[in-house]
């Protein structure tokens, strides 16, 4: 299963913090997700395709939308970062 | 030593630990990280009075991401000890946010090695701030000069 | 804050100071030297222990020369706080030499600040050190690689 | 009168901190005044026409060679400045 979360102003945007969720029919990358994730879903999920203001971590690293999925993953979406 | 922690943190003890832990260092360089009472806003002339902020962080990925940012610059600097420090949760106007110390045997490289960490950390490690004024609350946007200050360091 | 003097300084209560008179700051950078144990000689493969060193300065124009550093880095970067502290007379291994703290705005111009007052200070403020070793005393020489460090600021 | 000073490696080289004179007849530079002394002297004072080991501070100033002398001035001699 994939093990997604959601932080800061995206999760609010979503109502959502965290899922759990089988990896879908036919998705085999980190932008397929969300694509899937938006058309599926709708609402506020298409935010999730803006790869300017929503950045990706796979396993607590940051990776790109053709980052690999098998189903097992952590997932994490969340806009830039303003620590410090 | 890394620490991401909601309570404050004691300069004054981090820096005699730094000293203690440095061995034969010539150089301790510190930066502290202090809550603004004004918050440069992203729209031009509205500059709120932030009453508190707010830091989120993704536990477990924010101190693999520091840690990462800490090799990083041992493998480019010389670093005898080192500190790295950063709250979460609920702070005021005044207060620390972040603390990195770095022991050397030479300025140089504590400078370096401290003003690097600090660069990646703004944009590379997974907090978010959101801000609480009298106007509401709002989510502080990325700035486009943060990410050139570490942008910098891909030159070298 | 401007002070050279024979006692040991305080960290702790600088950075309190510091903190204390930076009023809306951001960021706060501070560099200590640290008297190294074995010093860099300018003779390859010799490296002799460092049992004392004694620093010599000249009254009047050591304050003169450190306060033009000084307002060269105002002129330069936002400073809302400065301290810039720095031992004569005999210092033992480990002890602290020199010390600058820097409050700003932001953090680059605290850490810009800071660093471009320690490479002035180390070849434009009359200080000299003798370093005093089993092996007899001798004068410390300038080091050209301080030298490029204060260069580099002019191309800016 | 001029009140010089030497500090460091070249006062224990010339033995002497500090004194003071009047400005000879016919020195009119800093550079002027360093060549009299190791002239006038010999010893370890031609030391002082060594520019690169040298550096001369007229009024807590440093100048270069030319620095034209009245008479009144402080002058300092001393090594290249090793602090911090």
């Amino acid at each position: 299963m994939l093990n997604i979360q959601y932080f800061a102003s995206l999760r609010e945007t979503l109502g959502r913090s965290a899922e759990v969720l089988a990896l879908p029919e036919g998705v085999g990358t980190v932008g397929a997700l969300a694509d899937h994730l938006a058309s599926s879903r709708g609402g506020a999920w298409p935010a999730l395709q803006d790869v300017t203001q929503v950045l990706v971590a796979v396993n607590q690293t940051i990776v790109d939308r053709g980052y690999p999925l098998t189903g097992t993953e952590e997932v994490a979406f969340f806009p830039p970062m303003t620590g410090g | 030593m890394l620490s991401v922690q909601e309570a404050d943190f004691d300069v004054a003890a981090l820096y005699a630990q730094l000293r203690s832990a440095a061995g034969n260092a010539g150089a301790i360089v510190s930066f502290t990280g202090l809550v603004r009472e004004f918050y440069d806003s992203t729209e031009a002339g509205r500059e709120p009075a932030v009453q508190r902020l707010v830091l989120e962080h993704y536990p477990g990925m924010t101190e693999k991401a520091l840690l990462a940012i800490v090799d990083e610059a041992r493998l480019r600097w010389d670093v005898l000890a080192w500190q790295v420090i950063h709250r979460v949760g609920p702070l005021n106007a005044g207060d620390q946010i972040v603390h990195v110390g770095i022991a050397s045997t030479h300025r140089g490289d504590a400078f370096a090695a401290a003003e690097f960490i600090m660069d990646y950390l703004k944009t590379r490690a997974p907090f978010w701030k959101k801000q609480h004024t009298a106007e509401g609350a709002e989510w502080i946007e990325s700035r486009s000069s943060d990410e050139a200050a570490r942008a910098r360091w891909e030159k070298r």
